[in-house]
């Protein structure tokens, strides 16, 4: 074949490909980006109009502010909780070797599969009971990141395995003791890897529903995403007017955060263990 | 500054890899030390245990007065430049020449103007800003230096720090390695695996095998008297000839061609294997008036234009289908032949050395 | 580091493990010995029924249709769909231009950072049989896509959901290919398939296993199909965390529930062993 | 072992200061708001004036919430376990056979004592609305309403087909007989029935115990401790079933979504279903006029076009007490916690909660069915719906067991009306109900097969 | 075999860059060719263009005698070894020489017959099970050697082969390489920074600098007539000397010293500036019948021990709070000098170039 027309048929070929991936990937967003400012929402992703009136809807509620806010606190305390203590311990892992360390990770991994899973709501409400930690967040928060921390660790090994240990051996050389090293050294190199496992963290929290719920009594401190349901106006329907614009405003801080993320470290992943 | 001392050293890896394998060795105070090892010698870990980064598993480390051995590398005084440099990405350069400062809390306001000191005389004055992403090979390297610099060691570690420059610049970065050390003064320890880095730079310098020292001396020395096989091949910026064959007659027979005796080896019996070498540099083409029993001839088989001279490849013998043996030469350019012709050439007897023909390969001395 | 030092760094995180994830989860696992509920005679005084909910599971069709679902979802959208999707947009994007790559990339992210909520009702709005997008689109009337496909819908949504993590792990990876690797194949006029199979996918062999044994296990646990289909039409499609919450919390049989849990954890070893064996036999000849 | 404790009635019974926790599945600017705003600015206002009167400084918090029942209830059940949560919480009739055999809720006697049994509330609800909260013949809690399910039809619709306006059939055939003739209209749904999974509880209250109470006999039987199995009753309920949605009379497909309920009302609601069984708060939370209330689902003419129709007996006289017309009803009410440290004032909370003047408040706020006769006398009158309800219908409603087994067998009928829906025939999906039904509460409990 | 020819060739990368900014170069039938320069010159992007792995942003390339400018790399015959080797990691080294073939359907037998064919001159038939993980540097070497011989192309392109040897290795490398390429008649074009290795083994080399070729010739001819300062710096073995200086009175005046102008460069004003250079292989010590005027005399700063000689580096004028310059000879080994000591160097005029002292620097011819 000619190979002018192999490139253009090729270029082409991308093209469509490539359009038909984001025709894919954006069309369900069509209607978290209509809806917020229709007249009349339903199930429908059209415009019929353009209002701001379920905006304003929306600011009148009362669960709104504070569920967002709440949102906030259980993702972000989470999210920080766990970055914290995968960095330290994916550190240690990387750095000393423990026979079976690869198999209890995973092992970790998979128990951590049944505490996320419903089956396990009863006994940790039945421990968090007699921990006293029922109805306060920071027991959502210590339950959310034991579920989440294996894969944290999980994916924040493969980070420091990529960072040269002449980092830190240089950095003991001139004097600086473990911690040191760490806190100089490896926690800000391994930063990149750090913020994405925050954000996936936080994204993982801010979508739980059931754990907040069935680990809060009080509805001030639920978060969006238990608010999120309860939308329903008297007859049970979905109400789509706050539905659709909670959904819009609920959204803006995860997608924020990524672009804050993405932009000063990258998002990224480092994969492959060690086989 | 000070004295580092090695007693019998040996350093095993976790997986029974004995990195050092039983090293004594005295460095003067302020003394520029290479260690020159073919890839794998143990050089690193000979370095790192220094450095304190590998524990000794036997014998003992002292540095100047004191007996680091059992110290944490922080409390060893000495600064390390790694191969890769390991300069901290996230920080400016100039945080990363004060970071030694910064473990010992020196204010920030004179960490940064210690590390102005030590970056100026490196020509990094106006990089300090910068972080190491942005900056070349040499820059970097620079950067290293001036960190070690910073915190005022009383011993340099340096593992390569040349062997990521480019060819240009690793001669000129030689070079000023080798003033500045002068000027500081600082006992420096230097691992190279090129001979020529180790020859150019150092006041004295190691060869290493598999953990072992091989021969300590002056380059002057080690150049002129490998003391083995080992270190003759090694040593040298072309390979030296090094031919195998035995006493004959008051003579060495290399198979194919016999070349004379040197002097002081009438005690060789006769029929005793040797190794008869001699540097390319120390051949030349033969004249009229050499004595036709100390001239080898043969082919031209390669010539390698080396600046002003050449590096000519002759085989010599192998006649009758025998087979020959290679002798090389470093001839000045003008005399550069074509491959091919034929080359009478010159081996100066007064510089042949003669080596055991076992494994040790010991220089057999006169 | 001293072992002691890494026991200190360790330790935290093993303590909230221990204390928030491993003694709930042997919790669990006890429950499931027990004929244990939530409400009615069986929450006051649960009997020890040892292994009856292991056998009475494996001998309910329910369970096993289910555990079938399951392996075809994980299969469908995990193994089959995110890994080469993922593996696909990484491919791809590698040589696009800046546009097209964040513009692709941002879309994807997004799909995967959206709450689980939200996106229950963009799919809902998507899909929905009277004013779906998609109907609109296809200028399809009254085709109800979850009734009539509902195993499709929840592959084809996990894969819509997920797939950026596989893209992003797989960007990692493939820039771990060393370009000259490629050039050479190039260079012996390999195909662009025949790169792939004899360079990419032989280097990134250890990216695919990570890749492939977390998504596994993350889609296994996946219960967002539940805001789709609820399961339905008629248990059509439900997966293993569906079956789960419905036997547990809608049923209140937690003793069952949790004994499913242990399966379902099981059949993920089992599934993980196996990737390790493939990937890795090759592995170890090195 | 912690909920066998036995219950101490007098426990701080003049405690000067005393907090206590209200909890129901409904929650200020969400689901009904309007329940969550009579809790927290009628009924706690009024409580803390009334116990300052007495001298005692009372706090009382609201923790509302807007989910799905399972999950309040999954919560609830937690809460009572543990004895942490609320001291005085809603739940549905249907619960509490379950959360007394748990031993999570005691008899008002045990729990409050005297107080309870003398209140003069009792007198203004009827047997029928009482035995909705009671287990055993003990009063767990005060009931806060009732309702009662009608056929509802669009009257537009049966003009079009050629069906009187003030239709009332009186067999199931005639049902059947109005929906062919509706089904001669374009783009209509003659005959929605709540049947399949995905309704949940809607399924079995609205749809198949109404009809199965034209058969005959009740679900439970109390007297034997027997549940119907595959009994000719259930299978001609099935058979109904088949004979709406296999015909294509009824949408099988809506009945599998998800989403299936909130559609059908939607369709109800655009003219496009012309009879839909449904409980009264279908006319008055989803089709009401108002389109603040009710959203998308409101009908500004709802009172012209829409009509309704008891619901007939399979033949007239089949029904539950040989009935010519039958109904189903449920409805919540308010419980306390054993575990609450203050019976006594819970009890008064809860007294307030039903009395005579917060219980009006409530029904101006939304209108509805209250348990008490004298507030409905006052309230209902101007709505001819639930006025219809209050005197035709709540005199011929049956009641759902409150046995613990009923989530269960439940759960089973629904299973049992999908097989249907989805194409088995009724004597498969019986038989399979039956065994299901078996499992779950023992084949000595199991009546027919 | 064949020629390779590039028109007007100009390589430029979506972001801007020209890596190749308009060569023209004709390479002989099987000669092996250097392209030599600093990191960064577009030395590696010419190559690539040539492979097709790069495409050609203006200009033509020619293989024998097709035009290949618009050819996908696997249509063009032509075999490139890479810096590093690129050598499958999970692939033998049999299955690795034999890739190319695979890619062709030989059928497998005739593969490895034809994998043994390559690897047995290289010394890899014992390997050939092996994995690359498995093999030394110089072994890694070899088989991205007998890969690229595999498939019997036209030309050979090397990307700095040696590069990631270590220095020993390399050398030997070095000759092995060039004889293997003579006794295939292969063209080969050879990329290197090492001038070292440019002049040992290239028939012809060239000279690049920021994507354009500065010079083109024979070793000998660009080692001793770098054509431009650039050239002249970056070739030799030891920096060349380059001092800018005056015209003045038939002598040039380089600030402090004063040396003879070059002979036939008469036509030179008073008061033009030069750069005066000379390698430091030219320059010897001042014997006793140096006339006065051609001796330069200074104080040694630093001696480099290069083997059989030192580079001695002489700070020269300077007196009187001037800024001296500096002056680097090569010494015989026996003439080495103490540092600090007073010496006298003669630079051998006849061996001096004279470049402009503009930014082009050409060779000021005589
Ligand atoms: N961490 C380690 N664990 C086990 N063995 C090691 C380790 N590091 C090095 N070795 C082994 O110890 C020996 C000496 O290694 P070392 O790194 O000191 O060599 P080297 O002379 O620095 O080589 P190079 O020039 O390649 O850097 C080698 O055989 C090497 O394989
Ligand atoms: N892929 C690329 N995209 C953009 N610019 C590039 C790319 N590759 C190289 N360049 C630029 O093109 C110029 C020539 O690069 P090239 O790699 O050809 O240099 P080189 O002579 O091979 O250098 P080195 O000795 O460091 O390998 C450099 O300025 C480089 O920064
Ligand atoms: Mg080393
Ligand atoms: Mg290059």
């Amino acid at each position: 074949m000619n190979p002018v027309v192999r490139t253009l048929l090729s270029r082409v070929g991308g093209y469509v490909g490539a359009c038909l991936l984001v025709v894919f990937f954006a069309l369900p967003l069509l209607w978290l980006v209509l809806t917020p400012f229709t007249p009349n929402p339903t199930y429908r992703a059209s415009l019929s109009g353009v209002t701001l009136d379920n905006f304003r809807a929306l600011v009148d509620n009362p669960q709104v502010w504070p569920s967002i806010r709440n949102s906030l606190v259980l993702a972000g305390g989470s999210a920080l909780l766990v970055v914290a203590l995968a960095a330290l311990a994916a550190y240690a892992l990387s750095r000393v070797r423990v026979p079976g360390r690869d198999q209890l990770l995973y092992a970790l991994l998979l128990l951590s599969s049944i505490v996320t899973g419903t089956a396990a709501m009863v006994p940790l409400f039945l421990m968090l009971f007699q921990l006293g930690l029922i109805d306060r967040q920071v027991g959502v928060v210590l339950v959310l990141t034991g579920g989440l921390l294996p894969a944290a660790v999980f994916m924040l090994k493969d980070f420091v395995d990529s960072v040269p240990r002449s980092y830190e051996e240089s950095a003991r050389v001139f004097g600086a003791k473990p911690n040191q090293v760490l806190r100089h050294v490896v926690l800000p190199v391994i930063r990149p890897g750090m913020a994405t496992v925050g954000v996936w963290a936080l994204v993982q929290v801010w979508g739980n529903f059931l754990v907040p719920y069935v680990l809060l009594a009080n509805p001030s401190k639920q978060p969006a995403a238990v608010v999120m349901y309860t939308f329903y106006d008297a007859g049970g329907q979905p109400d789509f007017a706050l539905i659709s614009t909670f959904a819009l405003v609920y959204s803006v801080p995860v997608v924020l955060l990524y672009l804050v993320v993405n932009r000063r470290y990258g998002f990224a992943f480092q994969g492959g263990i060690k086989g | 500054m000070a004295t580092v001392e090695l007693t019998d050293l040996v350093t095993q890896y976790p997986n029974g890899v004995r990195g050092v394998d039983g090293v004594d060795l005295a460095i003067a105070d302020g003394e520029f030390f290479a260690l020159l090892g073919p890839s794998g010698c143990g050089k690193t870990t000979l370095l790192r245990t220094l450095a304190g980064l590998e524990g000794a598993t036997e014998g003992r480390v002292r540095i100047g007065e004191r007996d680091v051995t059992a110290l944490e590398p922080g409390e060893r005084d000495v600064a390390m430049v790694f191969q890769d440099y390991a300069l901290f990405p996230h920080m400016t350069v100039s945080e990363n020449i004060a970071y030694p400062l910064r473990i010992q809390k020196v204010a920030r306001g004179e960490r940064e103007e210690r590390a102005r000191e030590s970056a100026d005389p490196l020509s990094l004055g106006a990089l300090l800003e910068r972080r190491p992403a942005q900056l070349s090979g040499g820059q970097q390297q620079r950067v290293a230096l001036a960190r070690a610099i910073a915190c005022h060691p009383q011993v340099f570690l340096f593992d390569e720090p040349l062997s990521n420059l480019d060819a240009r610049l690793r001669l000129e970065a030689r070079t000023f390695l080798k003033q500045l050390q002068r000027r500081l003064g600082v006992t420096t320890v230097f691992v190279t695996h090129d001979q020529a880095e180790a020859l150019a730079m150092s006041d004295r310098m190691a060869v290493m095998e598999a953990g072992r020292i091989r021969q300590v001396g002056t380059p002057r020395e080690v150049f002129q008297r490998p003391a083995s096989l080992f270190v003759a091949n090694f040593i040298g910026a072309t390979p030296m000839n090094l031919l195998e064959g035995a006493v004959r007659g008051g003579r060495i027979d290399l198979g194919g061609v016999s070349v004379p005796l040197p002097a002081g080896h009438s005690g060789l019996g006769d029929g005793e294997r040797v190794v008869w070498g001699v540097r390319p540099e120390y051949v030349a083409t033969a004249g009229d008036g050499v004595p036709a029993d100390e001239v080898v001839e043969g082919e031209v088989s390669a010539v390698e234009n080396l600046g002003v001279t050449v590096l000519v490849t002759v085989a010599v013998g192998g006649r009758d289908g025998e087979e020959g043996v290679e002798v090389r030469a470093v001839l000045p350019e003008d005399d550069e032949p074509e491959v091919g012709a034929r080359l009478r050439l010159h081996p100066q007897t007064a510089r042949v050395l003669l080596y055991r023909a076992d494994d040790d390969g010991a220089l057999v001395e006169p | 580091m001293g072992r002691a030092r890494a026991l200190g760094f360790v330790a935290p995180a093993l303590v909230v493990i221990g204390v928030f994830l491993v003694f709930p989860a042997v919790w669990t696992l006890y429950l499931g010995l027990l004929d244990y509920s939530l409400t009615g005679a069986g929450a006051q005084a649960p009997t020890f029924v040892g292994l009856g909910n292991y056998t009475e599971a494996l001998g309910d069709p329910a369970f096993t249709r289910s555990l079938g679902l399951t392996l075809v979802y994980v299969g469908g959208s995990a193994v089959l769909g995110q890994n080469v999707l993922g593996f696909a947009l990484a491919w791809r994007l590698r040589g696009a231009g800046k546009v097209v790559r964040s513009g692709l990339t941002v879309l994807v992210l997004l799909a995967w950072i959206l709450p689980g909520s939200v996106v229950a009702f963009l799919w809902q709005a998507l899909l929905d049989r009277r004013g779906g997008t998609l109907n609109a689109l296809l200028g399809t009337t009254d085709q109800a896509w979850v009734l009539d496909h509902p195993m499709w819908v929840i592959v084809v949504f996990n894969i819509w959901r997920g797939t950026a993590f596989s893209m992003l792990l797989y960007t990692a990876a493939l820039s771990s290919v060393p370009r000259s690797h490629l050039e050479v194949a190039r260079m012996s006029g390999a195909s662009g398939w025949q790169q792939l199979r004899d360079v990419v996918l032989p280097t990134v062999r250890r990216h695919v296993l990570t890749n492939t044994l977390l998504i596994t296990l993350w889609t296994f646990n996946d219960f967002s199909p539940y805001l789709l289909t609820g399961g339905g039409p008629n248990g059509a499609s439900e997966i293993l965390p569906v079956y789960v919450y419905r036997e547990a919390i809608i049923g209140g049989h937690l003793g069952y529930g949790s004994a499913i849990s242990l399966l379902l954890l099981l059949a993920n070893l089992v599934i993980a062993v196996f990737y390790l064996r493939v990937l890795r036999g090759r592995t170890e000849a090195t | 072992k912690e909920a066998g404790d036995a219950a101490d009635p007098s426990a701080n019974a003049d405690a000067k200061d005393v907090t206590l926790v209200v909890s129901a599945n409904d929650v200020k600017g969400g689901k009904n708001a309007a329940e969550a705003a009579w809790i927290e600015d009628e009924v706690i206002p009024a409580f803390v004036a009334q116990q300052k009167a007495k001298g005692v400084t009372a706090k009382v918090t609201f923790n509302g919430a807007g989910v799905e029942d399972e999950q309040y209830k999954t919560k609830l059940e937690l809460n009572l376990r543990t004895g942490s949560g609320s001291d005085v919480f809603a739940a549905d009739g249907i619960w509490l056979g379950e959360l007394a055999a748990a031993g999570y809720v005691k008899p008002l006697d045990d729990v409050v004592g005297d107080a309870a049994k003398d209140w003069d509330g009792w007198d203004q609800i009827s047997e029928a609305v009482q035995a909705n909260l009671s287990f055993k013949d003990q009063r767990y809690g005060i009931p806060n309403g009732t309702d009662g399910r009608v056929l509802y039809v669009n009257k537009t619709l049966f003009a079009k087909a050629g069906l009187p306006a003030d239709w009332q059939p009186t067999s199931w055939d005639e049902v059947l007989d109005a929906a062919r003739a509706l089904k001669k209209l374009d783009g209509v749904t003659p005959l929605q029935v709540n049947a399949g999974v995905p309704m949940g509880e809607a399924t079995t209250a609205q749809g198949f115990l109404p009809l199965l109470a034209g058969t005959g006999a009740p679900l439970y039987d109390e007297a034997k401790g027997t549940w119907q199995g595959a009994t000719p009753g259930v299978t001609d309920v099935l058979d109904f079933y088949r004979q709406v949605y296999g015909e294509g009379l009824g949408d099988p497909r809506m009945q599998q979504d998800k989403a299936g309920r909130d559609q059908s009302f939607a369709e109800f609601a655009q003219n496009k279903i012309g009879i839909l069984a449904e409980g009264d708060y279908f006319w008055r939370s989803v089709i009401c006029p108002s389109e603040e209330d009710c959203g998308a689902t409101s009908m500004k003419n709802r009172d012209e076009v829409v009509g309704w129709a008891k619901i007939p007996a399979k033949q007239p006289g089949t029904g539950v007490g040989g009935q010519d017309f039958v109904s189903v009803s449920g409805g919540a009410g308010w419980m306390l916690s054993p575990k609450t440290k203050y019976p006594q004032q819970a009890w008064e909370l809860m007294a307030l909660m039903s009395s005579k003047e917060m219980q009006e408040k409530l029904s101006e706020a939304q209108i509805r069915v209250s348990a008490r006769a004298d507030v409905n006398a006052e309230t209902l009158e101007n709505d001819p719906l639930l006025s219809f309800i209050s005197e035709q219908v709540l005199p011929i409603t049956t009641y759902r067991p409150s046995d613990e087994a009923y989530n269960e067998v439940s759960l089973a009928i629904q299973q049992a009306t999908a097989d249907v829906v989805s194409g088995k025939s009724p004597q498969e999906a019986a038989a399979t109900y039956a065994k299901s039904l078996t499992e779950a509460v023992g084949a000595e409990h199991v009546a027919g097969g």
